[in-house]
């Protein structure tokens, strides 16, 4: 079943035009990364599903329901979450409470506060500050936290590895792919070579609002896969 | 770096040049209005437009606060019934000649809006049209209760020589004649303030206004610029007000109560305050509507919610923004 | 190199509450030096671009810049004596255009040469648009294009090329050795991208836990078990 | 004699005086559907046009110029008197004649006395004059004053005040309280504090009533003595009910007045607007309109100089008897009323107690006015 | 003294209760509702006339009922649309509301007062000492302090509190979590207005009932909300606090200055601390 799929889709910010025939597929646990440049609308591929970008034509899916009107709760309800680019820590929140505020409670799986914390021991340290009195790197963890709160079938994360540290980057890759083999499938916006050939299966690549390309990272090289990425 | 990273989308150019057509149109309205007093208008149609037209500056100083710094003041009428007063008040209590006291209420006025503007600027958002209101109410309260002063809730008669500026004080009191002054006035404002908009200092201020700290970071100091912006806005107001006392000769604390203020901001966003002239055509719809619905119904009130709740939802960037955009759709344009 | 320093940074502390974010950290940087600052998510690196800069309240140490102390300056004051920065959380007037901004920032320091900052960041063929308007990647060298302009005599950069390919990242630290050859530069960097690192920095400060944990020239650093625990992992070691 | 004679009505038909300024048209409407039933004054149809003022100063300056631009040049309906001061000024430049009905500020027949305003009303001053009469035959000795904080409330204080010394009664309490005050407690505790036995009133409108509600809430009512000037009123009777039974007060205009002329009257208004008795405004603005009649009959012309010509000094039968129009000041010169809200035929109602004769109820002209 | 303390304690529970609603629809949609002051004429008014047929607490059911119905109305008329334009712009939208509002009921009631007597039981006074108090006023006090416990615990900690908070500063993020912000936002502008229509309600029993008791109410709100810090509830709390007692221990010992004194108590507050009380809802 495709948890996600967009068919020929176009969208726009206001009155200027950014996807122009985008289509792609998620099955229930595959590994799935979307590269490309600065500009070429893979955020917009995402705010698109939760209808901060206007859909012109073509159709969203989740779960195989045709998505209409957009709007961004359907997504965490279909079992979608998403680490947003930028991360989006709500102020004013505490840390606990941003993650509290992922969980949904009619979704069972093995993601809790406690295993959060687990993951991420700052941020139990952190439990009662201020969520965005963190330092960049730390409000990326609470963000793909707070995503995990969910037990999502379905993770989206855009530029996840953005603001971490290495050694947080090579441990987020290993839990991103414990969590695929767990089931949960992973759609991965990454500009990071390692962690996409370490976490991705297929991929798409993505020129000027429109995919140009897809096919299995396992039968690219190193050269192409930049080749690609720069395209 | 190499390569050229190349926008998806088609540009979306925010137009920052006027339209030539537009130009051309403003400058026709202006001149329009300076043989309107010839035309044989009706008196009652000319006394309307020279009130809108003290209005009409009044909306353009708080416009140009929300334009050039983003702050929604909701105490102008300080300024502008401050400045009503002064010019009333010292021309019953002081031995000051006519001219002196004309020239002198808005000078004090705006140097009342610097001073003050250091104690707004600790504000922002909401904050900042309360603490305005508040500080505008709290003349209101001193007027309306230093009974010996300003005579209470009834007000204040003007008393000036029967000639200023070599003039007779009537021709400031006729509307076909104060027409001419206060048109004027509107139009000498509106192009300085486009000019000043175009300029280094315009640009310095909307970047103050969009992103103080990343301001301060490349160099700029941000209080001051800030505290010129207001007492700029604060002198177009009070200007507007001093016009405003002449005309009438009589004033009350209406003219420095906050519903005054709130219409002003409400004519300012009617209009438009993306562009300069939106706020001064905002405050001749508004006039002429209140007028023409205040003639036929006393349901005034209703009507001009009603057009005000329109209007803001059917035109989102005011009547101006709403003008401009029509006028590039007609130059076969996109809309913008 | 000479043996006097450009930038002196002695004791910079910051506290939120009892927690020292950032604790008694020194260093010194010569004149032309490109210093890089790595460490651990939290170990203080922006908190020590922000004290260098005057950015907030309560904070310790003083600064010296080619000799003269400006602890004491506003962040518009250092930046008049040559010191910019860019942010981590991208920091730009979102209303204005992207020329129309860049040639602000160039303004106070009568730099003329903003076409040029702007080509070598991508930036001229989307430089009239409005910055909201463009891509976050997009934003981010916007930012640094406001920190580049007006040739500071010392740049801090955090985290230029966040979000970044690795393409880019790679030019663009090319762009910045070249630029500070060309422009007598000395630059701080904050970066997680261990590519970039390599490719520019001619000594590392690795900062944990608020404190410097070492510092060295970049091999030593990379060699450091310390450092390959706390920070680096596997992949670079 | 073929023009019509255009009667300008600038009032607050909305805002805060709104129910002030209905009154005003209602009893407009009356006096002129009235007297045009009876063909006119000399043949000539009488004809209104009405502008909202909001009983706010500059805008009834700016809607009462719109009415004499417009040619209704015989103006009236100011409800505040900041409304009327702002526009007698200017009624020699308009070439307008004016007519006030209900403004009580002194300076309109005092200081700022004009040739073209004439006053059909009872100003404050007079009102302090009936005050007098009534308080020597009362035995409480302490009193407090509830105003409102406008000039009107101040004079009214300071009049009674002036009375109260004058027949060796104290004044223990004094609170004037803002327009549109909500919450008169404080007021209400302060002259519960001060002993005081009795309460002159000066408030008016939507503040009378919130004071008069809450002074009951905390007794005040039923241990005081409680009189006022503009407090009773058909309106806050018809408000307050019961709360109001035994409140005395000056009652400038009552329908139960006993007199013929008076009583068609209210049978006609009855007639008019069915279920009502013409209310204090009403009654005081049906009288200008008489005397207005009276004074273009008289002129036989529609200018409003030659009306205001005709009005000085002329002496006409109205509602409450024969009345002169004072030629030094514009004021009518009439009798005035002191009352209490009684049951009358099983409705509470103001009824007039003690009548002042106008000699007495109408002090001289102010020397401040010189026209 | 006391006496009078106990009634700055009564005034400042009615602009609690006033300005409570306010806060709640500053927090949700970052929007000061102009309308609200006419909410709250239109609750004292629809009271008015419900209580007629079901007596003063069926009157007070049916404003709440009412109110809550308008306010969801609002949200999903104005406000929804209006999300993403500026601020100002539904501010204004508001303010027309509140111009028809107060047209409307003119023209249904007129434009004479009207007034309601206090319900049974509370129409009665009770001896404090050697003073008569009006029972209704202490109820006032009760109503107030029960709003603000009720509120302040459903937001602290309740998960419908998380969201509304969490929306209040991100609704897209809040969103993107599985929450129906839409929906969230009809019910708490609903929640707020209908707050609206239950402060009109109780108010009128102490204040007479005028198509302009909305318009004289707000501006004071709006200074309590200030005061306590935009979209803070304990904030808000606070400064209905003092700023009752400000109110009138101003009018017994310094009468001429007793109306600017608010105004001056928030100018001093923005001045020493421009965010007011507190920063967030808390
Ligand atoms: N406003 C604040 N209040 C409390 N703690 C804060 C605040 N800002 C930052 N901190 C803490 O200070 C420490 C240092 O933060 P800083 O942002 O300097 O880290 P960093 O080294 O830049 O990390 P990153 O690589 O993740 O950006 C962190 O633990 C952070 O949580
Ligand atoms: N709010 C907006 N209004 C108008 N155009 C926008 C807006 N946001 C993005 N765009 C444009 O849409 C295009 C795609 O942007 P998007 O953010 O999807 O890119 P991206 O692939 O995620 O890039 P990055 O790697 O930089 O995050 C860009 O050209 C950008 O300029
Ligand atoms: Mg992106
Ligand atoms: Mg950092």
């Amino acid at each position: 079943m495709s948890l996600l799929e967009l068919q020929n889709v176009h969208a726009a910010y206001g009155s200027a035009r950014v996807l122009h025939g985008v289509s792609l597929k998620v099955e229930k646990g595959e590994r799935v990364a979307l590269i490309g440049r600065n500009g070429v609308g893979k955020t917009t591929v995402v705010n698109t599903c939760i209808g901060a970008a206007r859909l012109t034509s073509g159709k969203v899916s989740f779960m195989t329901r045709v998505q209409k009107p957009i709007r961004a709760f359907r997504a965490a309800r279909s079992g979608i979450s998403i680490v947003p680019q930028g991360r989006r820590i709500v102020p004013g929140l505490t840390v606990r409470e941003n993650l509290l505020l992922g969980s949904a409670p009619d979704r069972k799986g093995p993601w809790n506060l406690e295993a959060v914390f687990a993951m991420y021991p700052i941020l139990r340290e952190r439990a009662d500050g201020l969520g965005t009195a963190m330092s960049g790197g730390q409000q990326q963890m609470l963000a793909i936290g707070r995503a995990l709160m969910a037990n999502p079938d379905l993770l989206i994360l855009d530029e996840p590895s953005e603001g971490l540290a290495p050694v947080v980057v090579d441990e987020l890759g290993a839990s991103l792919v414990r969590l695929a083999e767990q089931g949960t499938a992973i759609l991965l916006i990454e500009q990071n070579f390692g962690l996409i050939r370490s976490v991705g299966d297929r991929y798409y690549v993505m020129a000027k609002g429109s995919v140009v390309e897809d096919g299995r990272l396992s039968a690219l090289t190193a050269e192409e896969l930049k080749r690609h990425v720069s395209v | 770096m190499s390569n050229l990273s190349m926008a998806a989308a088609a540009p979306k150019v925010r137009t920052s040049t006027t339209p030539p057509v537009l130009v051309v149109v403003g400058i026709a309205v202006a001149l329009v209005g300076f043989v309107l007093p010839w035309l044989g208008l009706p008196r009652n149609i000319l006394s309307l437009l020279t009130s809108a037209s003290m209005t009409a500056i009044l909306a353009t100083g708080v416009g140009f606060l929300v334009r050039q710094a983003g702050f929604s003041s909701f105490g102008h009428a300080a300024f502008y019934g401050g400045a009503a007063y002064l010019l009333v008040l010292m021309s019953v209590y002081t031995g000051l000649s006519g001219e002196a006291v004309v020239l002198l209420a808005p000078v004090i006025a705006t140097l009342a809006a610097f001073a003050l503007s250091f104690i707004l600027l600790r504000t922002q958002g909401v904050a900042f049209s309360m603490l305005s209101l508040a500080i505008a109410q709290a003349l209101f309260e001193l007027m309306m209760r230093w009974r010996d002063l300003a005579n209470g809730e009834d007000g204040l008669r003007m008393r000036l020589p029967r000639e200023i500026f070599g003039l007779k004080l009537s021709f400031f009191q006729k509307a076909d004649t104060m027409f001419l002054v206060s048109w004027s006035a509107l139009i000498i404002i509106i192009v300085g303030l486009v000019l000043l908009s175009r300029s280094h200092f315009g640009t310095l201020t909307l970047a103050i206004k969009n992103n103080e700290e990343r301001a301060r970071f490349i160099g700029f100091r941000t209080l001051m610029p800030r505290a010129a912006i207001i007492a700029l806005s604060g002198l177009i107001a009070s200007i507007g007000g001093t016009l405003f006392a002449l005309y009438n000769g009589y004033i009350t604390p209406g003219l420095l109560h906050w519903s005054l203020s709130g219409e002003a901001l409400i004519i300012a966003i009617i209009g438009g305050t993306r562009s300069v002239w939106g706020p001064a055509l905002g405050a001749f719809l508004f006039v002429i509507l209140r007028d023409f619905a205040g003639n036929y119904t006393t349901h005034w009130q209703s009507i001009v919610g009603l057009v005000l709740i329109a209007v803001v939802i059917l035109l989102p960037s005011g009547a101006s923004g709403a003008v401009s955009s029509l006028v590039n759709r007609i130059r076969g344009g996109r809309d913008v | 190199m000479s043996d006097t320093y450009m930038l002196e940074a002695t004791g910079l502390t910051r506290r939120y509450g009892g927690f020292a974010a950032l604790n008694n950290v020194s260093f010194k940087l010569r004149q032309g030096e490109i210093r890089g600052l790595i460490g651990s998510n939290g170990a203080g690196k922006s908190t020590c671009m922000d004290v260098l800069t005057g950015r907030g309240r309560n904070q310790q140490g003083t600064v010296c810049l080619n000799g003269q102390d400006i602890s004491r300056l506003s962040e518009r004051e250092r930046r008049a004596v040559g010191l910019s920065r860019s942010f981590q959380k991208t920091n730009i007037f979102p209303e204005l255009g992207i020329r129309q901004q860049v040639q602000l920032a160039a303004r106070k320091a009568e730099f003329d040469n903003t076409e040029e900052v702007l080509a070598e960041l991508s930036l001229t063929a989307i430089a009239d648009r409005t910055a909201s308007d463009v891509s976050y990647g997009d934003q981010r060298r916007v930012d640094l294009a406001l920190a580049l302009v007006g040739k500071p005599k010392l740049l801090l950069l955090d985290e230029p090329a966040a979000g970044l390919t690795i393409e880019e990242s790679l030019a663009m630290a090319r762009h910045l050795r070249n630029l500070a050859e060309r422009w007598k530069l000395t630059i701080l960097l904050v970066e997680h991208d261990m590519e970039v690192i390599f490719a520019i920095c001619d000594r590392l400060t690795v900062l944990h836990l608020g404190e410097v944990l070492t510092e060295g020239l970049p091999d030593e650093v990379r060699a450091n078990p310390e450092v390959i625990r706390a920070y680096l992992g596997s992949t670079f070691a | 004699a073929d023009a019509t004679i255009k009667i300008g009505v600038a009032t607050a038909l909305t805002g805060a005086y709104g129910d002030l300024g209905q009154q005003v048209k209602r009893a407009v409407d009356f006096a002129v559907e009235e007297v045009n039933a009876k063909g006119g004054i000399d043949g000539r149809k009488v004809e209104t046009q009405y502008q909202d003022t909001q009983a706010k100063a500059d805008i009834a300056r700016q809607q009462a110029e719109k009415l004499v631009n417009d040619g209704f040049t015989i103006l009236t309906g100011s409800i505040a008197s900041g409304e009327a001061l702002g526009i007698a000024p200017m009624l020699e430049r308009w070439d307008a004649v004016m007519m006030g009905t209900v403004p009580k500020a002194d300076a309109l027949t005092g200081a700022e006395c004009s040739p073209r305003f004439f006053r059909a009303n009872i100003p404050d001053y007079a009102d302090a004059a009936t005050v007098g009469t009534w308080l020597k035959e009362q035995s409480e000795k302490k009193w407090a004053i509830m105003g409102s904080d406008t000039a009107w409330g101040r004079n009214s204080g300071a009049s009674f005040t002036k009375t109260a010394s004058g027949l060796t009664r104290d004044i223990v309490a004094e609170g004037y309280a803002g327009l549109g005050t909500n919450d008169f407690a404080p007021y209400i505790q302060k002259i519960l504090d001060s002993g005081a036995e009795g309460v002159w009133v000066a408030l008016a409108g939507r503040d009378a009533i919130n004071f008069a509600q809450q002074a009951k809430q905390f007794g005040l009512i039923d241990k005081l003595k409680v009189a006022g000037v503009s407090f009773v009123t058909d309106n806050t009777v018809k408000t307050l009910g019961d709360v109001s039974k035994g409140i005395y007060g000056i009652i400038n205009y009552s329908s139960t007045l006993d007199t013929p002329a008076n009583k068609a009257f209210v049978d006609a208004w009855a007639k008019k607007y069915p279920g009502t008795l013409p209310a204090n405004f009403e009654g005081e603005t049906y009288l200008g309109m008489q005397v207005l009649f009276a004074g273009i009959d008289k002129a036989d012309s529609t200018s409003p100089e030659d009306i205001a010509e005709a009005l000085e000094g002329i002496e006409t039968d109205t509602i409450i008897g024969k009345i002169s129009v004072r030629q030094a000041d514009h004021q009518f010169v009439r009798g005035n009323f002191f009352g209490r809200i009684e049951d009358q035929d099983g409705t509470l109602r103001p009824v007039v107690a003690t009548s002042v004769a106008a000699d007495v109820a109408m002090p001289a002209a102010d020397d401040a006015c010189k026209l | 003294m006391l006496i009078q303390i106990l009634n700055g304690l009564v005034y400042a529970g009615l602009l609690y209760i006033v300005s409570v609603g306010l806060v709640l629809i500053f927090g949700l949609r970052r929007v000061v509702n102009f309308a609200h002051g006419g909410f709250y004429m239109v609750g004292a008014y629809a009271g008015y006339t419900a209580a007629m047929v079901f007596g003063f607490w069926g009157g007070l059911i049916v404003a709440v009922l009412v109110l809550g119905l308008i306010g969801i109305l609002l949200d999903y008329v104005v406000f929804r649309p209006l999300q993403n334009a500026d601020h100002m712009v539904t501010v204004l939208v508001t303010f027309g509301i509140l111009l028809v509002f107060e047209d409307v009921v003119q023209m249904i009631w007129g434009a004479d007062t009207l007034s309601v007597l206090a319900p049974y039981p509370f129409d009665g006074t009770v001896q404090l000492g050697d003073i008569l108090f009006p029972v209704y006023r202490l109820l006032v006090i009760a109503v107030a302090i029960a709003v603000a416990l009720g509120l302040t615990l459903w937001l602290r900690f309740s998960r419908a509190g998380l969201y509304v908070r969490a929306s209040s500063v991100d609704a897209l993020t809040t969103g993107m979590q599985g929450v129906d912000t839409e929906k969230l936002s009809l019910s708490v502008v609903g929640l707020g207005t209908a707050l609206a229509g239950l402060s009109g309600v109780i108010a009128s029993p102490l204040l007479a009932l005028s198509p302009s008791m909305g318009s004289s109410i707000l501006i004071e709100s709006f200074i309590v909300v200030v005061t306590g810090g935009l979209g803070s509830f304990a904030g808000a709390f606070i400064a209905a606090l003092l700023i009752g007692q400000v109110h009138n221990l101003g009018i017994v010992y310094v009468p001429n200055v007793a109306s600017m004194l608010p105004l001056l108590l928030m100018v001093v507050v923005l001045i020493l601390k421009p965010t007011g009380f507190a920063r967030s809802y808390s």
